[in-house]
């Protein structure tokens, strides 16, 4: 199958949108400084994962999979349930990395990353 | 299936989204959008058919974790750093694992196709035979609580852990804690003019005893 | 706080609506969207909204840190524990077919009780993080 | 009850921790972490030897059958790895008392020993467990659990050490959960036995190449392959001791363990791994890792940092070892898997004691500390020959193994530059003696004591393990080379 063929199909489409939205998270984790703004970002990584594993799940014309009288065709409800299992480790993860955040601002009175290397350095250079 | 046009219109607006967290530098703003892209995605769920994943996101992402995040900007202060200099080192990491994401989807199965591995194989016993195996209409409840209930005892461990682990680090009160680095930080400076070392002041500790 | 008077009364009038949607959702879970984790965090929101209008001293009077401490704990011990009442009885760990006669019967018991193991560590673990977040928590 | 002891092993903890909260007393936490861990072990130890006498071992949990429930499945590599991490469990628990009375606020002893728990917790599951998914779950709990231990360290750097390790460790993890999900859409299924048997037929498609470089990546992570080591050195060295050496022995191990399951038993029946230049470049990376690190630690002044890059450089002859995709590549990985466990706990635990009576493990105070704590520095020096890999130590068998299956595969340079790479570690090792025990005691210093005897035992008894296992190499080899023919013979 050929890059243009792919192109002109709508069929991945979504997940390049997804990937995008991945790398825009990504992104922010790895050249941010500020010590909040990498937990955002590494929140929008994790949430983009979620939909590629939602958007894998979709059946064509099936419904939420809740079993019913006279339906025949379900979406997948396992990548849901590994879903609801990765939101809940997403939101663990930034419960204790916020804590973090706190006790480092308190240490260091700074939540900016270069600050808090210069700050460090200093120490290193006093021992 | 082709895309439709509400699917479309939700990419559209995470999009959006996702490039105003990166170029705004304020962090309220940036943390309410969060909240926003978290809703955005929820909607997206429903309309993918994962309706728990939709509620649990509403009710974790954009509630739990905003609720979180304003409470340490009000300890920390919410106007990030401009950069002093741009490194285009992490953009190049980002363009890379992108592209080679992308160049992985050329033989993906394409979306809602129905004949698709993940359709033929472990799902289907779920929504075949959870009625009679385990009972709950929700095949999301059966996989999750009987047959994958292994995973969830994990997340619940998972929520234990984090739970203990924000009690270790902030569980003592922010005013006892500060009050215990001044002292620490008086101590040092006094230790320091008296030319001691810790094994000395330990010493002196077991004498006082 | 006498300004709040608007808050105060609307929380007051919602905090049991909350409360009971959130046993909704824990016992419904079977039938529709929801379970133990998302009637957790919707009890702990009832719980966060009282702690955000009446003040956390009070909020703590509600629930004590170690009434929450136990909470935490015990979600994780439910859960377990009721694998390994499945052992006892002559299943595998977590299988809940073998609780009582009729393995359907066994199943809906052994899910139930699950997320209410679920539901109480999420409740607490919830509640513990914002309570410790927003104020002089005193362990 | 026999048959459940693979689930036990790991249940048990886990129930513990809970317990440790509402119990709250640190005498009574302390004793049930110490009886727990031991137990943990016993468990283990009966397990693996059922695994050596009548193979593999499948526990169906909920009795759900494999591919539609979540499957414990403990083979040879996992009993080997089990039972590293349960034996440094339990040691490490036990010796923990005085050195977190020391380094660590009262009120929050209760909950380092939760944590501690669910370390263990975690570390076992990822090892037991059958399912990919299951493993992400089990790796979360270690991790957060493991941020947290960190973050007790008394120096406000490792605050920021636990922080970014919690970043780093996030993206590796969702870098697996990215190349799993590519994996599980072109087969349908989690179960790693069940992968195995269903990739060769897909492998050739695009989806799965970039999954395995996800999974590659996210896992190198997490096992600090250089250069992806950068959280490692920080987060050793801040940590509280006792957390030091538990961590250094056991959870790059498990990442590492982790890797080799992707690797020869997921991918087994491809030779992707092989083929796609994934080994080659592992192998790049491991000998750039073996050089570099090992100079940056002679560098170093503070001991714990000195023996974290000492770690990455460590990590580097292990990955070499699988990097050559042979059953003697792969068993002297293990091996040395299993016996640099033994020495950097050792070492650390001998540095523990150290801290406990100097209060610092800075090179500069060490002066002369071989004649004031003769033991400590016994300990220590014992570890530091086995690390550097003279004869009749662990650290020997595993070089040499490693050397052997270098010139099997005609790689004569990659050979040479064992031995070469080990003489760095002479360099560091030896400033460390040399400052113990040659230079005379300033007139300034304090009277230290020897450590207490509750943390010279258990420091004595990995010590002696390093020996032991030096001379006695028929468990440690033999288990090796049984669990590398059984992946690769499984995988052809």
């Amino acid at each position: 199958m050929s890059f243009l063929e792919n192109l002109g199909m709508p069929g991945l489409f979504n997940y390049w949108v997804v990937i995008f939205l991945m790398m825009a998270g990504f992104y922010v984790v790895i050249s941010r400084g500020n010590l909040v703004k990498k937990i955002v970002g590494l929140n929008i990584f994790q949430i983009s994962v979620f939909l590629l594993y939602i958007s894998m799940g979709k059946v064509d014309g099936g419904t939420a999979p809740i079993l019913a009288e006279g339906i025949t065709s379900y979406s997948n409800p396992l990548p849901h349930v590994l879903i609801l299992t990765a939101i809940v480790v997403g939101v663990a993860t930034t419960a204790l990395g916020l804590a973090l955040v706190v006790r480092i601002n308190e240490a260091y009175g700074t939540i900016e990353d270069t600050e808090i290397n210069d700050i460090e350095k200093k120490v290193e250079d006093a021992e | 299936m082709i895309l439709d046009i509400i699917d479309i219109v939700l990419l559209v607006f995470l999009v959006i989204t996702a490039v105003a967290i990166i170029r705004l530098n304020n962090l309220f703003a940036v943390v309410m959008l969060l909240g926003i892209f978290s809703l955005i995605s929820a909607v997206l769920y429903v309309h993918l058919d994962a309706v728990d994943v939709a509620f649990t996101e509403a009710a974790v992402g954009a509630g739990i974790s905003t609720v979180l995040m304003l409470g340490t900007l009000a300890l920390t202060g919410s106007e990030e750093q401009k950069h002093p200099h741009w490194s285009p080192i992490p953009l190049a990491v980002v363009l890379l694992t992108g592209a080679a994401l992308v160049y992985g989807t050329f033989d993906m199965p394409h979306y809602g196709d129905p004949n698709a591995p993940i359709h033929q194989h472990v799902a289907n016993r779920y929504i075949e035979k959870s009625g009679e195996e385990v009972g709950p209409p929700n095949i999301v409840t059966s996989v999750l609580a009987s047959y994958r209930g292994f995973d969830t005892l994990g997340e619940v461990a998972v929520v234990f852990t984090a739970g203990a682990g924000v009690l270790t680090l902030l569980g003592h009160g922010f005013v006892s804690r500060r009050k215990r680095h001044r002292e620490e930080d008086e101590i040092q400076q006094e230790v320091r003019e008296l030319d001691l070392d810790e094994a000395d002041i330990e010493r002196l500790e077991e004498e006082d005893i | 706080m006498r300004r709040k008077s608007i808050p105060r009364t609307v929380s007051k009038i919602l905090a049991p609506f909350i409360l009971l949607f959130a046993l909704y959702v824990q016992f419904h879970g079977d039938y529709g969207p929801g379970g133990g984790f998302q009637a957790g965090v919707i009890f702990a929101s009832a719980f966060i909204l009282y702690a955000l209008i009446y003040g956390m001293d009070n909020a703590r009077k509600v629930l004590p840190p170690s009434a929450r401490r136990i909470l935490l704990g015990l979600g994780v011990l439910i859960y377990a524990g009721t694998g390994v009442v499945g052992m006892l009885m002559g299943g595998n760990f977590l299988n809940y077919s073998v609780l009582l006669h009729d393995p359907l019967h066994g199943q809906h018991l052994g899910i139930n009780v699950i997320e209410l193991g679920v539901g109480t560590t999420v409740f607490a673990a919830m509640v513990t993080i914002y309570f410790v977040f927003a104020g002089q928590d005193r362990q | 009850m026999n048959s459940h002891l693979p689930i036990l092993q790991v249940i048990i903890p886990l129930m513990a921790a809970p317990v440790c909260i509402i119990l709250r007393r640190a005498e009574w936490v302390w004793g049930l972490t110490v009886l727990v861990t031991w137990a943990v072990f016993g468990m283990t130890t009966t397990v693996v030897i059922d695994v050596l006498n009548n193979g593999t071992i499948d526990y169906f949990i909920g009795d759900w059958p494999a591919p539609w429930g979540i499957a414990f499945r403990i083979d040879e590599l996992s009993a080997y790895v089990l039972l590293i991490v349960s034996l440094i469990g339990a040691v490490v628990a036990s010796y923990a008392r005085a050195s977190v009375i020391k380094e660590i606020p009262e009120d929050r002893h209760y909950l380092f020993y939760t944590n501690y728990l669910l370390c263990l917790t975690g570390l076992l599951g990822m090892t037991a467990t059958g399912d990919a998914f299951n493993l992400f779950v089990f790796l979360e709990i270690s991790s957060l659990s493991g941020y947290t231990l960190i973050a007790l360290g008394s120096d406000k750097r490792a605050l920021t050490a636990s922080y970014r390790y919690l970043v780093l460790g996030t993206i590796g993890a969702t870098f697996y959960v990215i190349g799993l999900g590519l994996m599980y859409m072109m087969t349908g299924t989690l179960n790693m036995a069940d992968l195995a048997e269903r990739l060769p037929d897909v492998v050739a498609t695009r989806t799965i190449l970039v999954s395995l470089a996800f999974l590659t990546v996210g896992l190198s992570l997490k096992v600090a392959l250089f250069p992806l080591h950068l959280w490692l050195p920080n987060a050793y060295t801040y940590a509280p001791s006792v957390v030091t050496a538990f961590m250094a022995a056991t959870a790059t191990k498990v990442a590492v363990y982790v890797m080799i399951r992707i690797f020869y038993f997921v991918f087994g029946g491809t030779d992707v791994f092989a083929e796609q230049g994934v080994a080659e470049v592992i192998m790049g990376l491991a000998i750039a890792g073996m050089f570099i690190a090992s100079i940056v630690a002679v560098f170093q002044s503070n001991l714990k940092k000195m023996l974290a890059y000492s770690s990455v450089a460590q990590i580097g002859y292990i990955m070499l070892g699988i990097s050559l995709v042979s059953v003697s590549g792969l068993s002297a990985g293990l091996v040395h898997l299993f016996n640099h466990a033994l020495i950097k706990c050792a070492l650390f635990l001998a540095l523990g004691c150290v801290f406990l009576r100097l209060g610092s493990v800075e090179i500069k105070d060490m002066a002369g500390i071989g004649k004031r704590m003769p033991l400590t520095m016994g300990a220590f020096v014992i570890g530091g020959l086995s690390l550097i890999g003279i004869p009749l130590t662990v650290g020997f068998v595993s070089k040499w193994q490693l050397m052997n299956a270098a010139f099997e595969a005609n790689l004569w340079p990659v050979a040479l530059l064992i031995p070469l790479s080990s003489l760095i570690a002479v360099v560091y090792i030896w400033r460390v003696i040399e400052v113990a025990y040659l230079q005379p005691i300033p007139a300034s210093a304090p009277s230290v004591k020897e450590a207490p005897l509750s943390m010279l035992i258990p420091t004595w008894g990995v010590a002696l393990a390093a020996v032991y296992f030096g001379i006695d190499t028929d468990l440690t080899l033999g288990v090796a080379i049984d669990a590398a023919q059984s992946l690769m013979g499984g995988g052809q």
